[in-house]
């Protein structure tokens, strides 16, 4: 399984917002944190405030380590991470 | 209270007084838990007449979802609020939907963290009580329920007892997070009575 | 509720410390049915999950082993209304509860069970239909609960307005099934269901608890027993009492001899079981009525409707305008004669309706010439609300 | 696979998908979205072809409002018999149909081995939560013995089905087990029963956060502990579920089958 290049377009990007490289939709994300969880390099983290629907949201811990391996995407059970398109 | 009691034609007072209490939010909030204390107490540990109804979505979790009581001393005959007395939004799709049914001058208990645009000041007594934030502190947004209850408390307890409270949430909780609850409820009431919550 | 004295037998299960202390209770309307049906002496659930009614069947399963009965979570609706046949059959009363989709599957059982005169209780918690609908109240299957099952034949259906009556018209329910000899179906909404309200449990003798006549308590032998014969409502042996009981729904004798089939038999078989209820529709049906002495108008009602009802006639008095009450307690069989009895003339009779205007119409039949128009007030996935049935009160009578 | 949803529609907004934070739902659409858009970029199948089909309960809302593609939100345990006529009308869709476990092999049980058994063209992906979820957690015929569940609070007395040795015994040619915490080996799956022409059972342990009262993370971190591999199981599985592929046979498909009394017509007309 090649690394995941045809990459689902969160086509509503904007209402996304942006981390470097990945969108984390704040409609769909239920606060799951199964991305964080399965996240390679631990590149992203909980948040710790809640957000107006009671959810603890995923945040960058330190997204320089983001290899854009698009785990986070494939296990996110609502499509609420996206990956930036690869320009290449 | 509002007063439309009638004695009907065979001379029974068949329409009393209600108090009307209507709480909305969405699913996992303990909506539905909340108004079945509300109700278990008010009838089991007052002795007033009251009917608890609840509607929601079919999500478990996230839906819109809101839970009724109406107390009364007689007969309780339509079994839905009607114009509410006392309204408890804990979320913002909660308040927008239902503060139009509030009665002039009813009480309407907020959560400011999920509640963004409160509402007018000066036609109803208006409460804001972090319920979500108290709760996350002592173990978790389940607790959030019995928070809501302790910040109601004061505002009708000319209308029922402080351990009538107490005995319906005991009853109404797992056994092992009884305690909890309590503290979540003693949290709310001190919030509600002081403005913070330690 | 009956309230007759005599000891709560309950089919020789004296009642153990798990029946509800006689007092005051704050349940809901599915809990309050099961506490009725254990009251009544029912040993068996056998249900199916299905949104509003999975309440009532989660309380089941945990009362009915503490009182010595059985719980069971069957495959689908169709196997959940053949256990209860079995059940029946095999001595028990055995109850089951579900709601639209469910109750539909359950038709070819019921169908049966009406045929061969099977003694059993299903509660249809009515939701909105049709197709999934959604899962909110309505009380659109009150004419499936009458022409559902395939073929003639009549059907016993209580249609409960409250938590206390979920108690009481489930053990009715019982009673009415063990007496006739018949499916009985509570037809309830999901708003009584789900609604809590005080319910006072009556000391126990005071529970009418019916059981089936048998053929050993008038003395008939195995030999001349005829599981569908001697009087209007036949004795009941069961299976494992060596009566050798040949249970059939194919058209047969009364001898339950199914070889000799003529149009008079198959006449005479059927016939035979619509008059056993429709002919004693007058004392099987109860109706409440308020407000009746020269009103001009009237409110007639069922259910869960029937509490917005009071509401709207109690302030249309307030207005004086002359509106009567009327609940149908039974929705099966048609209480034809005791409508034309108590209603006099009246100018226009309101029918609320949670569904598009269905028992408006054995409504209209029965009073077409005792009053000048008969309106259906229809209301889909939500409860009347007072203001909308005076509303159109005032509409239709200004 | 976002491009495969209908986020908004002419009334407005589909999404969120209406699923339990975490639930395992959302993450089997979204492999079976990577395994379909695998085969209409290799295959060159057109995504007219694909037909989703599902019947009540969690599994059922997955072919909700939102697909992108032609779907079915049917009855509870019938999805398999709509599409079976589905098929009658047109053998050329490619049909999944999501279940559950008690969708399908509690109501949809007889409907199940009788699909198998005639080895139509479907691909059926059971998740299995060992629970009723939409109507509260109730138990399910996978739920284990000793269960407690809403209904069996006095712990669960009857024997679970192997909803995979059910399916290879009623005559599935393809037949796996995964779960939600494998998701490549998921897809994998899903392509190879898109692509085989009869019966491909595919069940998927499915996380129920809400009714097992356990955080998503920590259900999958279990999937992954409980489970073993086929191909690494010598001997009993020491408690361990097994997943793998379990049968990939090759038996002429239903409506393979059927064409040839059709085609002998055909043939005839000359």
């Amino acid at each position: 399984m090649n690394r995941i290049k045809r990459l689902s377009i969160n086509s509503s990007l904007e209402a996304a917002k942006p981390m470097n490289r990945l969108w984390i939709d704040e409609r769909y994300c239920k606060g799951c944190l199964i991305c964080v969880d399965v996240c390679p390099t631990k590149a992203l983290k909980a948040s710790q405030e809640i957000n107006a629907k009671g959810y603890i949201l995923p945040i960058g811990n330190d997204m320089k380590r983001c290899k854009a391996c698009g785990l986070c995407e494939l296990m996110c059970p609502d499509f609420a991470i996206a990956i930036e398109e690869d320009e290449g | 209270m509002s007063a439309q009691g009638i004695v009907d034609r065979e001379g029974r007072m068949s329409k009393t007084p209600r108090f009307e209490i209507r709480i909305a939010g969405f699913g996992g909030q303990g909506v539905v838990t909340i108004g079945r204390i509300l109700g278990e107490a008010f009838t089991i540990y007052e002795g007033k007449n009251s009917v608890n109804t609840h509607s929601y979505g079919p999500e478990s979790r996230g839906g819109a979802c809101k839970s009724e009581v109406v107390v009364s001393e007689g007969e309780i005959h339509y079994p839905n609020v009607r114009k509410a007395d006392l309204l408890i939004a804990l979320s913002q799709v909660g308040l927008d939907t239902y503060i139009s049914d509030l009665k002039e001058g009813g009480i309407v208990l907020v959560d400011p963290r999920s509640v963004k645009n409160v509402p007018d000041r000066d036609k109803y007594r208006v409460h804001e009580v972090p319920t979500m934030d108290i709760a996350h502190e002592i173990g978790g947004v389940k607790f959030q329920n019995s928070v809501a209850l302790g910040a109601l408390y004061p505002l009708i307890a000319h209308m029922i007892k402080e351990s009538s409270l107490r005995q319906g949430i005991s009853n109404n909780v797992p056994s092992e997070t009884v305690e909890i609850n309590m503290e979540a409820f003693k949290r709310g009431m001190r919030y509600a009575k002081e403005g913070k919550a330690e | 509720m009956p309230k007759k004295a005599r000891r709560n037998e309950a089919a020789n299960i004296s009642p153990g410390p798990h029946f509800l202390k006689p007092g005051k209770y704050y349940l809901q309307g599915s809990e309050a049915c099961i506490e009725g049906a254990l009251m009544a002496g029912c040993r068996v659930y056998a249900g199916y999950p299905i949104t509003p009614a999975v309440e009532t069947m989660e309380y089941a399963s945990r009362r009915f082993p503490q009182v010595g009965g059985r719980f069971i979570q069957m495959e689908d609706e169709i196997a959940s209304a053949c256990a209860l046949i079995g059940s029946s059959w095999g001595g028990a009363k055995a109850l089951t509860a579900t709601s639209g989709p469910g109750f539909s599957l359950m038709q070819e059982a019921i169908s049966i069970a009406v045929m061969s005169e099977t003694p059993m209780v299903i509660v249809d918690i009515q939701r909105a239909g049709p197709g999934q609908g959604y899962i909110t109240a309505s009380q659109q299957d009150v004419m499936q609960a009458r022409w559902g099952h395939h073929g003639d034949g009549p059907i016993i259906a209580l249609a409960p307005a409250s938590v206390q009556e979920m108690f009481d018209l489930t053990i009715e329910a019982f009673t009415l099934s063990e007496q006739w000899r018949t499916p009985v179906l509570v037809m309830t909404e999901e708003t009584v269901a789900h609604m809590r309200e005080p319910l006072v449990i009556p000391p126990w003798n005071e529970v009418e608890v019916r059981e089936r006549k048998k053929p050993q308590d008038l003395g008939i032998p195995p030999g001349d027993y005829l599981p569908w014969g001697h009087n209007t409502v036949a004795p009941m042996a069961n299976w494992g009492e060596g009566y050798n009981v040949n249970f059939v729904a194919l058209v047969h004798l009364e001898d339950g001899n199914i070889t000799r089939y003529s149009p008079q038999a198959n006449y005479h078989c059927v016939e035979r079981l619509q008059k056993k209820i429709e002919g004693n529709a007058d004392g099987i049906t109860r109706i409440e009525a308020k407000f009746l002495e020269n009103c001009k108008h009237l409110i007639i009602c069922y259910g869960a409707v029937s509490r917005t009802a009071m509401e709207a006639a109690i302030e249309a008095c307030e207005e004086g305008l002359e509106v009567g009450y009327l609940r149908l307690i039974t929705l099966w069989p048609f209480p034809e004669e005791k409508l034309r009895r108590i209603v006099g003339t009246v100018d226009t009779i309101f029918v609320p309706e949670m569904n598009l205007g269905m028992m408006r119409h054995p409504i209209t039949e029965a009073l077409r010439d005792q009053c000048r128009k008969v309106v259906s007030i229809p209301s889909l996935g939500i409860l009347h609300s007072p203001e909308y049935i005076l509303s159109k009160v005032r509409e239709e009578t200004s | 696979m976002l491009k495969y949803l209908k986020e908004e529609g002419p009334l407005g907004p589909r999404l969120p998908l209406i699923f339990c934070p975490g639930c395992g739902s959302g993450q089997v659409l979204n492999y079976t979205l990577y395994a379909v858009d695998r085969i209409i970029e290799e295959d060159n199948v057109r995504k007219e072809n694909f037909l989703f089909i599902s019947g009540i309960g969690c599994s059922g809302r997955i072919t909700s409002h939102y697909m992108n593609f032609d779907s079915a939100w049917t009855i509870h345990g019938r999805a398999l018999a709509i599409a079976t006529g589905a098929l009658l009308a047109n053998p050329a869709f490619k049909i999944i149909v999501f279940t559950g476990d008690g969708d399908n092999a509690s109501i949809g049980g007889n409907h199940f081995i009788h699909a198998c058994r005639r080895n139509i063209d479907v691909t059926i992906l059971c998740l299995n939560n060992g629970l009723y979820g939409m109507t509260g957690g109730q138990h399910a015929p996978t739920t284990p013995l000793g269960m407690i569940t809403t209904t069996t609070p006095y712990e669960n007395r009857e024997a679970a089905f192997d909803l995979c040795k059910l399916a290879e015994i009623a005559g599935a040619t393809y037949v796996a087990r995964w779960t939600t915490a494998h998701p490549r080996q998921v897809i994998k799956s899903i392509m190879k029963g898109v692509r085989k022409r009869g019966t491909a059972f595919i069940e998927i342990l499915s996380q129920c956060p809400v009714h097992e009262k356990a955080s998503p993370v920590a259900i999958l971190k279990r999937f992954k502990r409980d489970t073993i591999p086929i191909r690494r199981a010598e001997g009993p599985a020491e408690g361990k579920t097994l997943i793998g592929e379990f049968c990939d046979l090759d038996r002429k498909e239903w409506n393979e089958s059927y064409q040839e009394i059709i085609d002998q017509f055909l043939a005839g007309s000359g």
